[in-house]
């Protein structure tokens, strides 16, 4: 059976079914028990679990951040709720420095299971501290995996993959999706890491899109395929690790790409994948690989300047008709 | 109510007219987020009136604020202009900030006003090092830096009280505690004392009714002297109290804390009320001249709404723009490598 | 140096064979060092035998430490071997932490040491977190956090502390105050009192002299019990002194502190000398006797030394492996998203 | 008059001439007065200066980094001393969230001219938490700029460039360098930002390096040349702002080109570099360009295992080799 939910919902339902099944999960964040989160993703959960595995913490991001390291070492399983994901900053030594690094550090010897639940995606009007997706920075380091699902199906699949994982996973969801619904079956599934979704089959451009950004590639295609260019949307749904074979696969195919996240674009997700692209199917290549990031300013609050900064479906369809029609691009 | 007789009629007026101007302020930004003209969401500063005015009146225009992103009424205090301060509300381009801020980094910068910031505790290192900035340059400047009770779990804090400690900064650390971090009561995030958290850092720390300007003003006022000497820093606890929800969508909100609460604060503890009352009592100001000061207060506040509805946007070439000092456009930087 | 009269002989002789094992480990690994043996540097714990030991002997192997750049005394302590020891000191296979993690990151987790940590005060999170997964899990398991009289200048201490006190946590914070952090005076980096610090949260806290064994490990005995009664968290303060430098490199350390204060140390406030002349004269161990543990110590770390030295590297297919716990080799992983 | 002294000499003469051309400059970290560092790049200073503006501090890297963002918008310009790059994390909420967006919130109103001079560099067996090289994820926040100097003469020059620049400005020292010798002249000089310096002539490859990796890359180019093959060398400086042009020209006249950075590879500063190259410079590659960052995994501390995670010369120049000689990579 399957319902139409929120992406809101489908985290909640996860979270539940995870802390039915295994009693060492908690969750710990500020506002989470009560309130829910800003967000009411978490409502519900307090009454059925109680305080004691539903934590409100002060407003203390590295200390909880910490605590769920060294809880995951000793055989709990936390979820960790970051109320913005611009607040990453704050828990990058307790993330990067001792969650990513103890299990290597050790030998082998300790293990971190935790989850790192947070946000990303601007034009919510929050400017520049509460509008950050931040996925390039956590990506980079070895340790972390890094989930970015694109819908409710997405977000629970992964969430409950993320909670299984025997490692720190930090997992990005777009704020300004969580009303979003989405076809979500009842019965029990989990989307494994490392499988990218080939979201929209194509011949002629791939688009390869992550969290929202892969709406912004389908509306692209959608509108391509009226001028008759054939556009493969493929959603890496974690970027660490990242599915180079099925990216890969499909530029073969296609000889063109397009790269779209919202994080910012210099030194940003859309390299990292534009770069394993442009080496790994060289030869196969009819264009350059565009790129295709949020701006590289701080995020305005100006609703007349906030809208520029994001990538839009009318933004990929120009570059896509361009490499597509064999325009020229950087011949200089 | 506690008089200070070195306070003249002006003074008090003033003050009293700057706790309206605030709550103006926010009845207005209030309207035009219910009225769905305003972009984003915003936190009001209704009911904390008495700790803006209070403190920021013991201030020179030099000397230095930090704010936080329940900050209109530290801008409003510390001497902003509701015209700028409104189009930084609504995005535009005369905003204080070119509209690039918004509600949550709205600041008058030119009266000393270093920023809101929505990161809980974000400004502290901010204060501490404008401070630090001002016994080295020796210009005699104080900072007050505002933030929350909730913003006291942030180890940040401990930092730089025992770095201002150290050095004897002239920092004031204001704690506004309005008795909840969003939707949880300080009870339930603080563990023992707060005063006594600034005090085992060898801090002086006093413990403030929020709601009577006149009390925040007069402690204020010693202190500052005392930073001005090189006795600083000290900590001031500002019992206070929020009368909106968290932030303007925060409606609903029985489920922490209830209407008798709200209801009791607003009666017995307004601070503008209870300053008009002792205004009148004090022959300061009749009921007319109180009422005449909120009218003209109220068509101030209309003029700057109406004018910033109408003001422009920024242009788009504004939006690389300012990302970097000395760098007119920052794609063409970034790409190039060009200033 | 005060006897406790529950402890029988036999805890009191572990309690000098476990000082005398790491000061016997410190000299061999500085030996290492001056000998160009052992890459990288290290941090001796040399002096501050008896609060690792003190406290060590108050818990159980299920219980939990975390320790920091100066961690070889926690390490031994807790129970660790020297040959797993050593050959994690020198990188080699057959360390605790297969070499990966080297003097900085050494711990036997198998008895409760979750690590070194060479980000200072980088584990006081885990060790809160430790005890509130122990709260969670109902297993009366309690945590140590080791950390130095620098490390107190970390925010995180204080975040920690206000949850560990909100929560009533299975944990007791050991500052182990030695004088210094890195070449500068506590005094000058540390405002006020820190175990008022504590205490502003409503933490009981406690000053002992971490140079008498039998002292540190009485206080720790009473505070474990009580934190397994749900009683905790608490804090310590043990004040003790390094004799070494910062680290195996610091050599000319006049310029921060005397060699008159240093010999003043080792004259006649040595640990394992006090609590020998102590056992000696309490006729538990004669002065034959006592040789013979320092003999047969300094034999068992010889033979680990020598192993160690002639131990393997591991092997270069290692370099990507324990990256990620269920996935062998991490490039291919990364490369190919396959486990 | 050119002399030969070391990097960290180099670094030192620059803080003291600036110190006392601008009195509003202050230095500001933990031991960074008598002791001069752990490293003793600072020594003397404090003798100069006095402990007014050679600050020692309190182990408390955020507290201190905010202070000097506090400092840096109220007439003072301070020099932070991070004693290892790897404490970078305790810093980025203050450093990303703070510092860098300051001037753009405030739409131009306020300042934030601070330096945050930092190291980077493994092989020295001080494991995971004493070793990274986190560059990448600095450079990829807007507002901040980044400098990686590659010698004694280019930490001179680049520092004296930082501490003039209003925005907050990163650099990395490599600190296996600082005792290496280069020849500096002692007249005044600056090195501007955004211009990349061609280290080495060459027609058949460019190998572009940051930082100690244009060493690598020199010995590379040496070795090359023996085979025959002529490698030209570019040390950007600054990853940000990037003096593409030079990177692109080079590689239009090269057509080949090999990255080479001491960061992380995964979504790390080769990736950006990389992809820009293969974007603009398509048409004129006749091979793929190849990435060489540090081994994504954490820094271990063994040495049998740490000295197989940095590029070396000799695998640049077995990657140069199979690309010049017309070898088929990822032909798939
Ligand atoms: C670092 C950080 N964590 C969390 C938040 C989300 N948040 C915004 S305001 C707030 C509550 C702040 O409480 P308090 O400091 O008491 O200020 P008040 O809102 O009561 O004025 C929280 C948790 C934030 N903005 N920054
Ligand atoms: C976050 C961080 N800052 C700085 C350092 C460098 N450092 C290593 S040990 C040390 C001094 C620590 O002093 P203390 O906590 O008193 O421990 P002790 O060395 O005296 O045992 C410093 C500054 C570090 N490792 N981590
Ligand atoms: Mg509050
Ligand atoms: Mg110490």
């Amino acid at each position: 059976m399957t319902r139409e939910i929120t992406l809101s919902k489908a985290v909640n339902e996860a979270i539940a079914e995870e802390m039915r099944r295994d009693p060492t999960i908690f969750l710990i964040g500020e506002d989470v028990a009560e309130a829910g989160t800003p967000f009411k993703v978490l409502s519900g959960l307090v009454e059925e679990f109680g305080t004691d595995r539903v934590i409100d913490t002060p407003i203390s991001e590295p200390g909880f951040m910490g605590m769920a390291v060294g809880a995951a070492m000793t055989g709990s399983r936390p979820i960790v709720d970051l109320m913005f994901g611009d607040f990453i900053y704050l828990v990058m030594d307790q993330l990067c420095n001792q969650a990513a690094k103890t299990h290597y550090m050790s030998g082998g010897k300790l293990k971190v299971p935790l989850v790192l639940r947070t946000n990303m995606g601007a034009t919510r009007r929050s400017a520049a501290q509460h509008s950050q997706s931040l996925q390039a920075i956590v990506a980079h380091i070895p340790g972390l995996k890094v989930a970015m699902p694109s819908s409710a199906y997405e977000a629970k699949g992964l969430l409950k993959t993320a909670i299984r994982d025997d490692n720190p996973v930090v997992i990005f969801e777009d704020k300004l999706m969580y009303n979003d619904k989405a076809p979500v079956p009842e019965e029990e599934y989990l989307i494994p890491f490392g499988k990218a979704n080939i979201k929209r089959a194509g011949r002629d451009i791939t688009l390869v899109a992550t969290s929202s950004m892969v709406q912004v590639a389908e509306a692209a295609a959608k509108i391509l395929e009226a001028d008759g260019i054939s556009a493969e949307v493929i959603d890496p749904r974690t970027i660490v690790p990242l599915d180079e074979e099925t990216i890969l696969n499909s530029v073969r195919k296609t000889s063109r790409a397009i790269v779209i996240d919202e994080g910012h674009q210099n030194y940003g997700v859309t390299a990292e994948i534009a770069s394993r692209i442009s080496e790994k199917a060289f030869y196969h290549l009819d264009a350059p690989v565009i790129r295709m990031g949020a701006m590289d300013v701080p995020v305005p609050f100006s609703p007349a300047l906030e809208d520029l900064t994001v990538p839009t479906a009318a933004k990929v369809v120009e570059n896509a008709r361009k490499i597509c029609r064999g325009e020229l691009v950087h011949a200089a | 109510m506690s008089a200070n007789p070195k306070h003249n009629a002006e003074d008090y007026i003033r003050m009293y007219r700057q706790m309206v101007r605030i709550r103006a302020f926010e009845d207005n930004a209030n309207q035009l987020y219910l009225s769905a003209k305003m972009p984003g969401l915003t936190h009001m500063y209704t009911g904390q009136e008495a700790v803006a005015v209070g403190i920021c009146e013991a201030l020179t225009a030099e000397d230095k604020i930090t704010s936080t992103h329940r900050g209109h009424g530290h801008c409003v205090a510390k001497g902003a202009e509701f015209k700028e301060m409104f189009c930084e509300l609504l995005g535009k381009e005369e905003g204080y900030c070119r509209g690039k801020g918004g509600s949550m980094h709205i600041a008058d910068q030119g009266n000393g006003n270093l920023g809101a910031n929505a990161i809980v505790g974000g400004s502290m290192g901010i204060a501490t090092g404008s401070a630090l900035s001002a016994k080295r340059l020796g210009n005699g400047q104080v900072t007050v830096c505002f933030f929350g009770d909730g913003a006291t779990a942030q180890g940040l804090w401990y930092e730089v009280m025992n770095m201002a400690a150290l050095w004897k900064l002239p920092v004031i650390y204001a704690c506004e505690n309005n008795g909840y971090s969003e939707y949880t009561k300080t009870a339930e995030i603080a563990a023992g004392s707060l005063t006594a958290r600034a005090e085992s850092f060898g801090i002086e720390a006093f413990k403030v009714d929020g709601q009577d300007v006149l009390a925040v003003n007069k402690i204020t006022t010693e202190l500052v002297e005392r930073c001005r000497k090189g006795e600083g820093p000290f900590f001031l606890e500002l019992q206070t109290y929020r009368y909106h929800g968290h932030h303007v969508g925060d409606i609903n909100r029985e489920y922490y804390r209830s209407k008798d609460e709200e209801a009791d604060w607003k009666e017995s503890r307004d601070p503008i009320k209870n300053f008009g009352k002792w205004l009148s009592e004090q022959k300061i100001l009749t009921e007319e001249e109180l009422g005449a000061v909120d009218s003209e207060v109220a068509a101030e506040a209309k003029a700057a709404v109406d004018y910033a509805l109408e003001a422009p946007y920024p242009n788009a070439a504004e939006v690389d723009m300012h990302v970097f000092a000395g760098v007119e456009h920052a794609l063409d930087y970034l790409a190039g490598g060009r200033a």
